[in-house]
């Protein structure tokens, strides 16, 4: 065996957040490690790279047990963690970033600049990442950040990668890039730990799966044995009725209308409109201009041209707080940087943006912000044990859905949720498909950032395909189907004639 | 110390000892091409409470005053720290002036930069601080040891029953900060002040009123009512400081009896004569302070001048020391000094 | 279920300790200080020690709110200077001290919005723009007074002094006010959006401007209070001193009250803390100055001795805050 | 491909000007001072020039080290004194020059790391730890020389003053020492390990953590390394002045070596900037003292002129970084 831990337990203060868990991954194998938001995967994952340690249990690799495991010793050990929040150093180019902390030096002791960049520009090859290694990484978004971290992993020999959700930032085309490559690693002899939280992923590539349940260890066998139901089972503990989804046909006028929207170097000439009880889904891959678009909906990245009419009022963009006022919510992507405040309580963090366009009394009531939470927990979920802990107390699919809440609390006509179910489990994410409907059904017009086409297909009633900072189609739901989205999204219709890009020109 | 000359601000003034050329009122305009006019160097500390303050307005406005009188130009430099001075010291070499007026933070630490001003042959005049083994063109300076000297012999001669009665005289003592200045006044203090001084406790002021006033306070507060009862007198290196002081004593409403009679004080300023009176009727304690004017910077001012005129003045001068009590507190204030000192408001 | 509530108790015990970590400083400094000296815990003592620690703990509340929000003010000891050397010409003029009062708290607002204008239009860091205006701030009042003092006429002082000299029902003024502005100052960043809004600037700035909260206007109108409250000790100062030294009032003000900021069990770091804290820290610092007179440490060592005594006051508490 | 070479030239351009914003500022700084006074560009003014700066631009580079690290140490000015004070003794004592400069050394990166220890495994912020130290520093060596000035001993002085009074072929020697550290330190940083990970630990403490980066020692290093460089800028000092009076040697020189760091282009947040800076930084700042008297501003104003090029000097970068 290459990796067997042994009656892992952990606490954090009071909480049990692994209660004597095996786990053990082969040589050459896949390993799928299940379980809902809050299970233990990523602290277990912590525990295996020395990031925390276990208040007890035991780590064998290669049958040598391991005594006190710590970052440096488990990257000697050849164990490489991509984790499930973006860890990158801003300040730093993306070559410093892939050596850091193992820097190359040259014979007198100094770092060896040279080689570094051409390692890194290899590495960044094998992914199909075409960025320089002398860019910084506070230029690149964020799933650019996550490859550079998938790359990180990549760069030394290794024996066993780590990787706690790492396609949540990703397009299905950068997905299929890292299968390969992972694919590739196998052969190699290496094994790899693969979390994630959408199923149709873990039967493609793990052989393995293990599942956690509140801290303890469930089940584990081979994906060739079981199916999504049993998978979905297994993890939730009980079934779920995926069937329950109805979308409702939408009937409102338009309310909003985005007109000629241009951000130079990103997205040229974006315009649509949107009814209201409308689900509208923009999509691509990357380079689609997609999360800028949807940072400049919002007033928080500045247009160089176009305007945005909502209830036939134009809306005065250069301001996050007018537009909230107006009614638009959003909720952002890459929820580490740009949601959490990491030193407010969870109530607290759930009440921040109500507080700018709801609250209009003089003083804060604790009661109604404890009355907040409740009715949101209710709805997504949440996993809390007190509402007054800080929120970096909770794993990260919690986190999201308290995100979720913080925007959902708003109230607003026009909700713009980018990758809203980062990171969320099979059983919440449904609740929040059931969410998203009805708001529809309430009136609320919805537009939605994914990459994840199944989620498109079972919340979308319409969906723009973008490529190249440009919208390459809007298809209505009876078009809606895998193959059309990732032709569009791939520019397949537009090649050979005009597959002109806007990006940095 | 030995005094050479004893020099009564005005005294000093170099208009009657220089040949007194063409009265030129704006000397730059003047004789613009003829020749470059002379360039006085003034280096002083910076302005960092009360003294130093009113110091520099002082020299600044005697260097305008007698560059206007006799046509020459003056550069002003403060630091706060002594490398500082250094530093401007290089600065005015560089600019090759003709004469260096400098007030150093502390003497030794001016040596080197004292040392290469005289190399360059430029002259040097220095105020108020002693540089070991180093004669520069010509010293003016307060007596700071002086004044603790006083100060003793004046304690000395107002407790003179208890002395002579062997009786210990317990006293606070509040000094200025951690510098020179403050170590001199003290040193001069003990030096002459009777054995049967007893200081209970010392605090360091930073020369700032509010925290005089602070530490009174807290003594009062926290010591035993005999502590309290027992002090007699408190020495303080500076006049604000005392006003601090004061401050405490008038806001005390302890169960102990206060028995300070005598406070003693540095400046002879307008705020603290103001108080001797009232001070003594209402609390029944007497005041004595020393005239320190900050106006005496005028003198090593005009020495510069003087020598820029091409008088050459030598040696070491001592300023006036004045000894104010409630006794000439009002007559005091027709005292030259006082007269120079608050001569610059409108 | 017992389960459950043995985890919420622990929690809660938790949160207390490391929420009231600076009750802990307090009491153990305050029974040092008391072993020091027995007569030190008295209530004549006390209230002259809060009366003591009003002024400078004004300013730490509103050091407080800026560091919270992840910024930092070391022009506060200036501002006092300007503040209260100009406010000594308007009550002379005038002679009417609610105009000075007036004058006091509008001018600190406006000198503090100009530090925090100065932050978030030039995009400079706090502490090199206040490095600056304390610089600027204190030439100007030393210019202004030429070096010398601003003293209160003689007619308005005797009345104008009891301000900060008075007290009410036996307890000082100046006490009294201080405990009003921590009271006032607590409500407003524990119960009103604005504070939760500094807590979250100083946390994740990003995240808050994504939230839709103005984060320049959330940082200027920080200077601004913090230059308010500057100002009303300002003009407490005047009241406490009657006479104002332009070139070393206010001195070093700013580092007592960052450090008071930090033994009251603020982060540095931004986004934690409570106001309740920097009202004992301000406090605190103020016991460490009578510790330092009663324990009779020789005047050139009190520097150790404080120095010392704030790392372990700090210390007490981070070890209750990291278990 | 052309798309992609436009894209790297561009942000080469834009990380040229971000990289060397100070320049920017010296050029301007440089031209307005020879406005003021023709006189300046001279070769003898400049290298005077570097000599003034030189002292305060060692302990300058150990404060870039530490900010960039996301760090600050007030207590560098303290730190002068206590160890110049005591090198004096050391060079009296012995008589030997080489002594007294491992001395400084030795000692200055002690009480450097003394400080880092504080902050790493005190958990305090550095603030708050050189705030504690800078008190203290500075009263051990006022009292150990009872107020009084440390003097060297006559007969060494003559030639020990020589080592800052000298020049090599016209150089000043204090220039060539400032401008062999720079390079020294700039090597350091740019180079090797250490300097990447003061990089990361400054921009991300979380992220240089996860990469197997030993934060805490990097943190105490950095310290240590200030200390260091700060130790023999008391060499100096104690050359140049021949004379070390305890309660005021060194003083402010923490807020002049910000100051400069900040004018230098570091940010203050931490994980950017070049050493290069600093050396600019801390000449400019040099400069400013020049523009104050040649453009004789009366002396109560130079600290408002001062705060007012610090500001416009630290625009004209943010200017340049931004567009
Ligand atoms: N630093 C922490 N302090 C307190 N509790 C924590 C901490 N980190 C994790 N926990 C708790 O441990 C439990 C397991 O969290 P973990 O992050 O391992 O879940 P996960 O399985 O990775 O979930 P997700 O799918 O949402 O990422 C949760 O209950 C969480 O609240
Ligand atoms: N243990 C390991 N850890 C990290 N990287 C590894 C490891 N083993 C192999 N690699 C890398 O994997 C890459 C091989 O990837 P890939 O399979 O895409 O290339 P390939 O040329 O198709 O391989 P092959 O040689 O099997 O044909 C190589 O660059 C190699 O450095
Ligand atoms: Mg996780
Ligand atoms: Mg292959």
């Amino acid at each position: 065996m290459l990796l067997e831990m042994k009656g892992i337990t952990k606490f954090f203060g009071p909480v049990k957040a692994l209660d004597n868990v095996d786990f053990t991954v082969a040589d050459s194998e896949i390993h799928g490690l299940l379980g809902e938001n809050g299970a233990g995967k990523s602290t277990l994952m912590n525990i295996l790279a020395g990031a925390i340690h276990p208040t007890q249990g035991e780590i064998f690799i290669d049958g040598n047990r391991i005594e006190e495991m710590s970052i440096t010793k488990s990257n000697e050990l050849g164990i490489r963690f991509i984790h499930q929040e973006l860890n990158l150093v801003n300040d730093l180019t993306v070559f410093e970033n892939l050596f850091l902390g193992q820097e190359l030096l040259t014979k007198g002791g100094f770092l060896d600049k040279k080689q570094m960049i051409a390692r890194s520009a290899e590495v960044l090859k094998r992914i199909k990442l075409d960025i320089d290694p002398l860019t910084l990484v506070d230029d690149l978004e964020a799933s650019r950040k996550q490859l550079v971290e998938i790359a990180k992993a990549l760069l030394f020999e290794s024996k066993l990668i780590i990787m706690d959700e790492p396609t949540t930032a990703l397009t299905n085309k950068e997905i299929e890039i890292l299968f390969d490559i992972m694919r590739s690693l196998k052969d190699h002899g290496l094994s790899i730990i693969f979390i994630s939280h959408k199923m149709p992923e873990l039967f493609e590539i793990c052989d393995k799966y293990t599942v956690l349940r509140d801290g303890q260890f469930i089940d584990s066998g081979y994906f060739k044995d079981i199916d999504e139901q049993k998978a979905t089972n297994l993890l939730v503990g009980r079934s779920i009725v995926d069937s329950q989804l109805v979308k409702e046909d939408v009937r409102g006028d338009v309310i909003f209308t985005a007109q000629s929207l241009t951000c130079k170097g990103y997205f040229e000439n974006v315009s649509f409109d949107l009814r209201k009880g409308e689900v509208l889904a923009i999509t691509g891959l990357h380079g689609d201009g997609r999360s800028e678009l949807s940072e400049a909906l919002f007033g928080a990245r500045a247009l160089t041209s176009g305007s945005i009419t909502l209830h036939g009022k134009e809306l005065k963009l250069h301001s996050i707080r007018q537009v909230m006022k107006a009614g638009i919510g959003m909720i952002p992507r890459n929820r580490k940087e740009r949601s959490i405040i990491k030193d407010l309580s969870i109530l607290n963090n759930l009440s921040i943006a109500y507080f700018i366009s709801k609250h209009n009394k003089v003083f804060i009531s604790r009661k109604e912000e404890l009355e907040r939470f409740r009715r949101n927990q209710k709805i997504t979920d949440i996993k809390v044990d007190d509402p007054d802990n800080y929120i970096t107390s909770l794993s990260g699919g919690n986190q999201q859905k308290v995100i979720v809440s913080r925007w959902l609390e708003l109230d607003s006509d026009v909700y713009i949720m980018d990758n809203p179910t980062q990171g969320i489990d099979v059983g919440a994410k449904f609740e929040i498909y059931k969410l998203i409907n009805e708001l529809a059904r309430r009136g609320k017009s919805l537009i939605i950032f994914s990459a994840e086409f199944p989620e498109i297909y079972k919340i979308a009633d319409r969906c723009i395909v973008m490529y190249k900072g440009h919208i390459n189609a809007q298809l209505n739901r009876d078009e809606l189907n895998e193959v059309n989205v990732m032709y569009y999204a791939t520019g397949s219709n537009s090649e050979g004639f005009n597959g002109k890009s806007v990006k940095k020109d | 110390a030995p005094v050479e000359e004893t020099a009564a601000p005005e005294a000093a003034a170099p208009a009657e000892q220089a040949a007194a050329p063409t009265e030129a009122p704006a000397a730059e305009e003047a004789a613009p091409a003829a020749e470059t006019p002379k360039v006085m160097g003034i280096v002083m500390p910076n302005a960092t409470h009360g003294f130093t303050g009113e110091s520099i307005k002082h020299a600044e406005a005697a260097a305008k005053e007698l560059a206007a009188q006799y046509g020459f130009e003056y550069k002003f430099l403060t630091a706060g720290e002594a490398s500082e001075q250094n530093n401007h010291i290089d600065t005015l070499l560089n600019e090759q002036v003709d004469v260096v007026v400098l007030w150093p933070m502390n003497g030794d630490e001016l040596r080197s930069a004292a040392q290469k001003v005289m190399d360059a042959g430029i002259p040097l005049v220095i105020y108020d601080r002693l540089i070991t083994d180093f004669t520069p063109t010509v010293e003016f300076m307060g007596d700071n040891v002086k004044i603790g000297e006083m100060t003793g012999e004046y304690f000395n001669n107002y407790f003179a029953d208890e002395i002579a009665a062997g009786e210990t005289i317990n006293i606070l003592e509040f000094k200025g900060d951690l510098s020179t200045v403050p170590t001199q006044r003290t040193d001069g203090f003990l030096s002459t002040a009777s054995e049967q001084f007893n200081i209970v406790q010392s605090f360091t002021t930073d020369w700032q009123r509010a925290k005089a006033m602070e530490q009174m306070e807290t003594f009062l507060n926290t010591s035993t009512d005999e502590e309290i009862s027992s002090i007699q007198a408190i020495f303080t290196h500076d006049d604000e400081v005392v006003l601090g002081v004061l401050d405490a004593i008038a806001a005390y409403n302890g169960a102990a009896e206060l028995n300070i009679r005598l406070i003693s004080g540095v400046g002879a300023r307008r705020e603290n004569i103001d108080t001797f009176a009232p001070v003594k009727e209402q609390y029944g304690i007497d005041q004595v302070t020393y005239a320190f004017s900050p106006a005496l910077i005028r003198q090593a001012v005009e020495l510069g001048a003087e020598i820029l005129n091409g008088g050459s003045p030598s040696g070491l001068i001592l300023g006036e020391t004045v000894e104010v009590d409630n006794s000439n507190g009002e007559e005091f204030r027709n005292h030259p000094i006082y007269i120079t000192r608050y001569s610059l408001e409108d | 279920m017992g389960n459950l509530l043995k985890k919420i108790n622990w929690e809660k015990v938790k949160q207390f300790n490391s929420k009231y970590s600076y009750l802990v400083s307090f009491i153990g400094l305050l029974i040092f200080a008391t072993i020091i000296n027995p007569r030190y815990f008295s209530y004549r003592n006390l209230s002259t020690l809060m009366l003591q620690a009003s002024i400078k703990g004004i300013i730490t509340l509103g050091m407080s709110i800026l560091i919270i929000a992840g910024m930092i003010d070391l022009s506060v000891g200036s501002l006092v200077a300007l503040v209260a050397g100009l406010s000594v010409v308007v009550l002379n003029t005038t002679g009417n001290v609610w105009l000075m009062l007036l004058f006091c708290i509008i001018f600190g607002a406006i000198l503090g919005s100009m530090n925090g204008l100065l932050v978030t239009k030039g995009k400079i860091a706090p502490f090199i723009v206040t490095l600056a205006t304390m610089s600027a701030f204190r030439s100007v009042i030393v210019q202004l007074g030429q070096g010398g003092p601003f003293n209160v006429a003689a007619d308005i002082l005797p009345s104008f002094r009891m301000i900060a000299a008075g007290d009410v029902l036996g307890i000082p003024n100046l006490a009294l006010i201080f405990a009003v502005m921590t009271v006032i100052i607590a409500v407003l960043m524990a119960k009103t959006k604005f504070g939760r809004y500094v807590y979250a600037v100083g946390s994740n700035e990003q995240a808050a401007r994504l939230a839709g909260i103005n984060v320049d206007q959330i940082k200027t109108l920080a200077f601004t209070i913090t230059g308010l409250l500057t100002g009303i000790a300002a003009f407490l100062l005047t009241s406490r001193l009657t006479s104002i030294t332009a070139p070393n009032a206010g001195q070093s003000f700013e580092l007592d009250a960052i450090a008071a900021v930090a033994i009251g069990g603020i982060a540095m770091t931004g986004g934690r803390g409570v106001i309740a804290g920097s009202f004992f820290g301000a406090i605190m610092l103020q016991m460490i100055e009578g510790i330092l007179i009663a324990a009779k440490i020789p005047p050139f060592l009190n520097g150790l001795v404080k120095g010392v005594i704030i790392i372990f006051t700090v210390l007490l508490q981070r070890k209750k805050n990291n278990d």
